[in-house]
């Protein structure tokens, strides 16, 4: 925990430069240093504090800014915990958009073509339209690299962008389009079909969260207690040697490319069903953020939780000091990027803090891709 | 020239590899180097080779002190080595690997192959070693490779050659040729130091022998004033047996029946070419062939791991060609890989996890699709002290084993569940004396049991102790099958090289009952 | 099992392969016979082959478009029986090539039937759609032919453009611009080499940061600066120029000599890298770096060093790509402006098997790719526009899974090297 | 809820005059800085900002799940009207605007409607539309006139129904003026009867925009008109190096919000979300604020074409003066824009 804290403090702190600096009055301050220093120091510090008091009042700062951080937290765990399976099966999923968006698709199909379905089936059952939709989606570039070899980077990356074409398509079919309407909406889901708040009504907070964090626990399970957790992990670390011991190589891609898809289709289902309610073009931004939050959690289910909740509250903060202070919303994406290149490097974030090495950190880490290697 | 290590301690974190070792070698002379595994031999000639820096002690060279802190350091002094895993790439040509590092070019920072080339031709007759040098080394068998690797010190103007392990991997009539390379390498003046766990060989060459133990040298002495079982009791510290103790076999019936099988290796050439055999209950066939014969690729078809041109593979009275590994393995099939630390283990994960890689699945270490992670530890735990594997737990990694452990483990594995065949690619490569003399025991005790045994291996002493019969397989097919009362060295040894001197018996089909008298 | 599958040269084709060939072969010749043979009518198509201010004008070519594909479908059909019958070899792949591209053309005749369409234009659209990810994908194979992979071509390529352009504006001189771009494309690439090599990060990881990173600070800059300073975002573009005498050679010469300074420098790099990779001491080192660094210590190179260079001459050159995409086309930057092409660089070096060249002639595959989906839009041939975009993406990905099957990665690549 | 946070325009020189009104804006991802409704509806405020000192403040959307917590802040931020921008806010908004019935509203682009299509007002938002094909018939008009090689071509980011009605307009007008002038001037890149043509698959890929302007061109175009945000800056450098063509710019008129190209516009098609933003604060203000639809069309100057500018002299005065009638015909019904 101490380096990804100090991981934390550093990225913050090379954001607040980056605010600091870009900030045009505070600039101008620092143009004139010399004439008033203590100016300079003090819209610096107000500049990066105001910044960051407004994150934290977002994110953590009342039961709204709590329910805003889980609401953003639920999509990017389960996206999260699909890059992270993935990797502990030996596979890099950049896939995760074009399998957001087919669970869109699936979740929000079933979630507007049934009127009269109690909320205790339509929900389950547009879940789990959205979670297969993933997962075929994800069996694509999964029975590819099996059968033939095509590097699954490859494969996802393309698959992304024909997906947001089928979904420009769709949304020009009867079936999906709005009746009397052109705009590339569909129709919403309707009401029983909608993941129920948890929180009361003003909160968006909603039972997706819950499912999110059981899925966690089931990956865990999964990975660590059952027989195909072994057997992934087996064929992540040495797929060579799992064959060898009489693990199906290519069975195994094509089952955590399903699953990995399955739980990206889940994502979309939940943010589907408790947040957007219909669909429209384009990327969800949800399936980047989540190979960072794979990387950061080191693919172990309980990392990604804690990475998600993270970046949750980022996200859901970043609105708030947008809306309190003029720093735009981007920055937040640079502070990701800085989290996680700290927490990657824990030799440097050392040699900032001058910790000292512990014997425990020094284990092997968390497993993940490292090549192309087919 | 004169080499000298002095007071050299070498320490890891938690390792002491090398304690203050002392070991001079002269030009014109041939130092051998003797050990366990792990006594320290590589890692104090890569101390020698500036590849790893001493934690204590000099290097003198002509009794200059020298520092090395990279191979170039040491390569400008005049050291050379031939590391135990080759340092050679794979997809380059000779000469490319041979002159990387110290090219030569023509305008532009053009490399001018063709003058390496030359260079590097007359290199070779001067010291009797072939070469072709626009050939690709993957495509070199590894004597050949071994060659280059020599070729590579000597263009580097070496005249002190550090050779580790250098006939682990060679057939007899390779290591013939390499004794003769050293000898040559020898007059012409080159201080040479080897390394083997091969006492015969040793004996042979040196002219003087320093054996080390955990680190430290616990004796230096000449060949003529030693021998094999001192030697070997030197070295471990104990005294251990070098003959495996065998009562002649009782064969059964057939187990495994191999028929005209034909397959091909990854790049798609033809390297198993009507290949057929049969191994009997309680008879251990070994195949017996120079690496890179198509014996990796022939276990591979027989295990399920590579495609099966065509031919038959049948076990008992079931067809079992192109079955998977998972198959075999429910028959009863147990396999040692050839490449233990690519195929036979999972480095990252435990050795409970590793005890488990084939049998996970079954009770008691799942139930249903849960698995027990108590009996997979408590099993672990009995295996480690039944195998004698060293190791301070069974939670360590894998890869914290030294690879005569890593073996154990591997071994461990597969001798426990029941068995009707044990196949056994290479079982001993790179290991101590100890650890083979207790691998060949377990071997010979597993044919006792009723299994049958398919040992491949490029060893001929493995072959000579273990066979019952031996088939020896060159270029893809078998040459020759030879019972072992019929198999001298000598014979075996051109039969791996390919020569047919005598009419050899018909590979195919097998003639069941002429071979058992 | 066959992570260690062929190099180019030495692959062999398994009989079984060999005939899947040509009855694929055999499969487009009928496709091209019924579907653009007998759904042709009577007209012609018509292809113009002229570029601007060549010495003599080509004639207007027009060709019967039942008859061009009834021919083209009888030469493939000839080549898969051929291939049958006796089997070309080593040389199948490029006979493969022959074949999809006769059913490519077949394809387009069918479209331009009773129609006309310029190919020089087309030619030239390739082309130039092909030098970013050329470039991009260039700075791939530096990087990981010396051992370290590379995925962060797009946030290079991006943080290059948007500094290309700030610097060119604000010194208002392209070369100075250019400059900055290609030495932003080096500053990223270098954070790149300092966590992969020396913190020994994840290189997927270290990659991801930085595409996430270039992205963040790029939007937010662009917010923050751009907007309000709009003309620091507007440097011009580089103007094209004609090599003398070859440039007036027609089709040919006004596509490959008249171009602007970003591009002949992008052949220029095809060719140098791929000698300097294949015939130089420099690159043997690299190459020998990226295959086996251990091996490369224990003759004396410098294996952190050579990685070092390598990766910051990769951000170098993804810099340029970058730039090319602000100073060498259009000359201003937008967030996100790259739109994915680094990727699609990747893909094309892998494509391209890590060969400079091989990755040129994969960005022309996808330049073609795409070019032929806006010329079938322009064309109005009736395939909706989003299956038609589509195109260039399921183009890739077939080629990747089919054609190219398992690509021989550098055996080191993404391992960080350990010295003790 | 209490507490006055501070806001983009609060420290900007004039809006230290208090005027007591605060006007805000919800982008939807394209983000303030789209070159394209977002900005075009943020430029009405600032103009209302500069004029009457009155305060203004935007929160841009990452993604859609920020549409709602965005109109909630300002919900709390005591805003006197909140302008939404884009089809993708229309649910969010027509909630919002009815849980709020004191708060007022102006969405852009959207015309409320409930589920089986019947229309739908709140007395507290406006509907702010444009029948922008009105002023693309002209620009249609325009360029057939226009054209040297009797080709136009015209491409989209994708294909969505705010960028097609440009197309759509703009062919009625070609076969306008193919009808009235006996010409046979042919549009590429758009097809009103499949409702498809050609899309460069993003708004944001300036060298797509280029390439496929090229592409046009190539097949012989010499007005090319692109409706794809930033990415028709690309298209002006193709349109430049080809010397002999024109383009026509959409949105806001090019030679202000481009005006590096202005040289190559023969005219920009106006779809003044501006004005209707200005227009709807100025009402707010006065308290003359009313609920419902506004169409802008060329009869309200909600839409129009911009100045010929750099061009005015090359256009022949006859083409001008058919254009005006032209514009006169449609808003006196006597001629349909809809094909
Ligand atoms: N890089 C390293 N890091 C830590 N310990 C090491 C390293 N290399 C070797 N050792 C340890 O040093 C000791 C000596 O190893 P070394 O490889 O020199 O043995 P060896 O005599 O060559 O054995 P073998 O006969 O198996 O080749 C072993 O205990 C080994 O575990
Ligand atoms: N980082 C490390 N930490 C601990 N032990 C290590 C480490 N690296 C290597 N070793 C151990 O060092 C020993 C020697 O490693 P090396 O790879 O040189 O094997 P080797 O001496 O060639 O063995 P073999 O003779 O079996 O081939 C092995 O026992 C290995 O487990
Ligand atoms: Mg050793
Ligand atoms: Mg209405």
């Amino acid at each position: 925990m101490l380096v990804p804290t100090l991981a934390l403090v550093a990225a913050l702190f090379v954001g607040a430069l980056v605010i600091i600096f870009t900030d045009p009055e505070t600039l101008r301050a620092w143009a004139s240093f010399t004439a008033n220093p203590g100016r300079a120091l003090s819209l610096s510090w107000d500049a990066a504090s105001e910044a960051y008091i407004a994150l934290f009042r977002g994110s953590f700062g009342s039961r709204y800014a709590l329910s805003e951080t889980l609401v953003n937290t639920t999509p990017l765990l389960l996206a999260g915990l699909s890059v992270g399976l993935a990797f502990r099966a030996g596979l890099f999923n950049i896939g995760g958009e074009g399998q957001i968006l087919a669970g869109f698709i699936g979740s929000v199909m079933v979630g507007f073509s049934f009127d009269s379905l109690p909320a205790i089936i339509h929900v389950p059952f547009a879940l789990l339209t959205g979670a297969v939709f993933g997962a075929a989606w994800g069996f694509i570039p999964g029975f590819l690299k099996a059968k033939t070899g095509a590097h699954e980077v490859i494969s996802t990356i393309m698959l992304n962008f024909i997906m947001l074409n089928v979904v420009l398509w769709v949304l020009k079919t009867e079936f999906f389009l709005r009746i009397g309407r052109n705009d590339p909406i569909s129709k919403s889901v309707n009401e029983s079909a909608e993941l129920p708040k948890i929180a009361g009504e003003g909160l968006r907070v909603h039972l997706g969260i819950m499912v999110a964090l059981a899925v966690a626990w089931l990956m865990w399970w999964i990975l660590f207690r059952t027989t195909i957790g072994f057997r992934f992990r087996s064929v992540g670390a040495n797929p060579k040697a799992a064959a060898y011991a009489g693990m199906s190589v290519a069975g195994t891609y094509i089952f955590a490319m399903m699953m990995a898809g399955a739980l990206t289709g889940l994502a979309g289902a939940t943010q589907m069903l408790g947040i957007k309610k219909f669909l429209s073009p384009g990327f969800s931004g949800f399936g980047f953020d989540a190979i960072a939050l794979a990387l950061l959690g080191k693919s172990h289910p309980g990392g990604i939780v804690l990475a998600s909740i993270l970046f949750g509250a980022l996200r859901a903060g970043a609105l708030t000091m947008q809306a309190s202070t003029s720093t735009p919303i981007d920055i937040i994406v640079v502070i990701q990027a800085l989290i996680i290149a700290f927490v990657a490097a824990p030799t440097l974030v050392r040699a900032i803090f001058r910790v000292k090495l512990r014997r425990s950190e020094r284990e092997t880490e968390g497993v993940l891709a490292k090549t192309w290697g087919s | 020239m004169k080499v000298e290590l002095r007071g050299v301690t070498k320490r890891f974190p938690g390792v002491v590899a090398n304690r203050d070792v002392n070991l001079t070698v002269s030009g014109g002379e041939v130092v051998a180097l003797l050990g366990e595994n792990g006594a320290g031999k590589s890692t104090l000639m890569n101390v020698l080779f500036g590849l790893y820096e001493a934690t204590e002690g000099e290097i003198y060279i002509d009794d200059q002190k020298a520092e090395f802190s990279s191979p170039a350091d040491a390569i400008a002094a005049g050291i050379g080595m031939v590391h135990q895993h080759f340092m050679l790439i794979p997809v380059f040509n000779v000469i490319e690997n041979v002159m990387l590092g110290l090219e030569e070019t023509k305008g532009m920072g053009r490399l001018d192959e063709d003058k390496a080339s030359e260079r590097l031709l007359s290199l070779s007759r001067e010291h009797g070693l072939q070469v072709e040098p626009y050939a690709v080394i993957e495509d070199l068998p590894v004597g050949v490779q071994q060659r280059v690797e020599i070729l590579k010190a000597l263009y580097r103007n070496a005249d002190c050659l550090i050779l580790d392990e250098p006939t682990a991997v060679l057939t007899p009539d390779e290591i013939r040729d390499l004794i003769g390379v050293i000898q040559s390498l020898k007059d012409a003046g080159k201080a040479i130091i080897f390394i083997s766990h091969k006492l015969k060989e040793v004996l042979e060459i040196a002219d003087q022998i320093v054996v080390l133990r955990r680190g430290e040298v616990v004796g230096t002495t000449t060949p003529s004033e030693t021998n094999e079982q001192e030697l070997a009791t030197m070295m471990v510290g104990r005294d251990v047996q070098l003959e495996v103790s065998k009562t002649p076999s009782e064969p059964g019936t057939a187990v495994l029946r191999v028929t005209d099988m034909h397959v091909r290796d990854d790049r798609e050439v033809k390297v198993v070419n009507g290949v057929s055999f049969e191994v009997k209950a309680k008879e251990i066939l070994a195949i017996a062939g120079v690496q890179g014969n198509g014996q990796t690729q022939l276990i591979e078809a027989l295990t399920g791991l590579r495609k099966v041109e065509s031919g038959n593979v049948t076990l008992g009275d079931e067809d079992v060609t192109g079955a998977s590994p998972a198959t075999l393995f429910k028959m009863d099939v147990a396999h040692i890989p050839e490449d233990r630390q690519a195929d036979g283990m999972i480095g990252a994960f435990s050795i409970a996890d590793n005890l488990v890689l084939n049998t996970y699945r079954e009770r008691p270490f799942s139930k249903g699709i849960l698995t027990d992670r108590s009996a997979i530890q408590r099993s672990a735990t009995k295996l480690i002290e039944d195998f004698d594997i060293r190791t301070p737990s069974a939670r360590s990694p894998a890869s914290t084993l030294s690879g005569g452990n890593q073996q154990k483990m591997i071994v461990a594995r597969e001798f426990t569940h029941a068995q009707r065949l044990l196949i056994a690619s290479q079982p001993t490569r790179g290991l101590d004396v100890g650890s083979i003399q207790y691998i060949h025991a377990r071997i010979v005790a597993q044919r006792d049991e009723g299994a049958g045994v398919l040992l491949v291996s490029s060893e001929l002493d493995e072959i000579m102790a273990l066979a019952d019969r031996i088939a020896v397989m060159c270029a893809g097919e078998i040459v020759g099958v030879l019972d072992r009362a019929d198999a001298t060295r000598e014979k075996v040894g051109r039969l791996m090289a390919g020569v047919r001197d005598e009419a050899p018996r018909p590979p195919s089909p097998p003639v069941a009952e002429g071979e058992g008298s | 099992m066959s992570s260690h599958s062929a190099t180019v040269t030495t692959s062999r084709i398994s009989p079984a392969r060999a005939r899947g060939f040509g009855i694929f072969f055999i499969f487009l010749a009928v496709a091209m016979a019924v579907l653009f043979g007998m759904g042709s009518g009577p007209d012609s198509a018509t292809f113009g082959l002229n570029g601007p201010d060549q010495f003599a004008d080509l004639p207007t070519v027009e060709i019967p478009a039942a008859g061009t594909a009834y021919f083209l479908a009888v030469v493939a059909a000839f080549l898969g029986g051929m291939q049958l019958a006796r089997g070309f070899g080593h040389r199948i792949y490029l006979v493969l090539g022959v074949v999809v591209f006769l059913f490519i053309f077949a394809f387009l005749v069918w479209a331009t039937e009773d129609n006309s369409l310029n190919l020089y234009g087309m030619l030239q659209s390739t082309l130039l759609r092909a030098i970013p990810l050329t470039l991009g994908a260039i700075s791939g194979v530096l990087c990981e032919k010396s051992g370290v992979v590379n995925i962060a071509i797009e946030g290079m390529m991006l943080f290059s453009a948007f500094m290309g352009v700030i610097i060119g504006s604000a010194s208002g001189n392209l070369w100075i611009g250019l400059i900055g771009g290609a030495l932003a494309g080096g500053v990223l690439s270098s954070v790149l080499a300092v966590l992969s090599i020396r913190y020994r990060v994840d290189q997927i990881i270290a990659g991801t940061v930085l595409n996430i990173f270039a992205l963040g600070i790029t939007s937010y800059l662009t917010a923050r600066v751009l907007v309000e300073y709009q003309n620091l975002n507007n440097p011009g573009t580089f103007r094209q120029f004609s090599i003398p005498i070859v440039s007036k050679i027609p089709l040919i010469g006004p596509l490959l000599f008249r171009n602007n300074i970003l591009i002949f420098l992008t052949f220029v790099l095809v060719g140098a890298v791929w000698f300097g990779l294949n015939k130089t001491r420099w690159g043997l080192r690299v190459r020998a770096v990226g295959e086996h660094p251990k091996a490369a210590d224990t003759v004396g190179i410098n294996v952190q060093r050579v990685r070092y260079r390598n990766v910051i001459m990769g951000g170098v050159v993804a810099g340029l790509a970058g730039a090319y995409l602000t100073l060498g086309s259009v000359g201003r930057f937008d967030e996100n402006m790259t739109a994915g092409k680094g990727f699609i660089a990747l893909a094309a070096m892998l494509f391209g098997r890590y060969n400079p060249v091989g990755a040129f002639g994969a960005a022309l595959v996808f330049g073609f790719a795409e070019s032929l989906q806006n010329k079938l839009a322009i064309l109005n041939v009736g395939i909706s526009s989003e299956l038609l975009a589509m195109a260039p993406y399921l183009a890739t990905l077939l080629v990747v899974a089919g054609v190219v099957g398992r690509t021989r990665v550098p055996a080191a690549d993404g391992v960080p090297y350990v010295k003790e | 809820a209490d507490e006055e946070p501070e806001t983009n325009g609060g420290d900007d020189p004039v809006a230290e005059e208090e005027v007591d009104f605060k006007a805000c804006q919800v982008t939807d991802t394209g983000g303030v800085d789209d070159r394209s409704f977002n900005q075009t509806a943020y430029e009405g405020m600032q103009r209302a900002e500069e004029e009457f000192g009155i305060e203004i403040d935007v929160l841009e959307s990452q993604s859609d799940a920020d549409f709602e917590p965005n109109i909630n802040t300002f919900l709390q931020a005591d805003c006197d009207l909140i302008v939404t921008v884009g089809f993708l806010l229309g649910e969010a908004t027509a909630t919002a605007a009815e849980a709020n019935p004191d708060q007022l509203f102006a969405i852009v682009d959207v015309d409320f409607a409930d589920e089986d299509f019947n229309d739908v007002t709140y007395p507290n938002a406006r509907e702010l539309t444009f029948a922008t094909d009105e002023a693309a018939f002209l620009a249609g008009v325009l360029a057939s006139g226009m054209s040297e090689s009797g080709v136009l071509g015209t491409f989209g980011g994708i294909n969505i129904p705010p960028v097609t009605i440009f197309e759509n307009g703009f062919e009625a007008g070609m076969n306008y003026w193919n009808a009235e002038a006996g010409a046979a001037v042919e549009l590429l890149g758009w097809s009103s009867a499949d409702q498809d043509g050609l899309f460069t698959g993003d708004f944001e890929d300036q060298d797509k925009g280029k390439q496929v302007a090229q592409q046009l061109l190539d097949e012989g175009a010499d007005i090319i008109m692109p409706v794809a945000g930033p990415v028709g800056l690309g298209s002006a450098v193709a349109v430049r190096e080809a010397g002999n063509a024109s383009m026509i710019w959409v949105d806001t008129d090019g030679c202000e919000s481009a005006s590096d190209i202005c040289d190559l516009l023969l005219t920009s098609v106006m779809k003044n979300m501006d004005n209707a933003v200005y227009d709807t604060i100025v009402a707010a203000m006065n308290d003359e604020f009313e609920g419902g639809l506004y169409v802008g069309t060329l009869e309200n100057e909600g839409v129009g074409l911009a100045p010929y500018h750099d061009f005015d002299s090359v256009i022949p005065d006859a083409l001008k003066e058919t254009i005006e009638e032209v514009r006169a015909g449609i808003i006196d019904g006597s001629i349909s824009v809809g094909g």
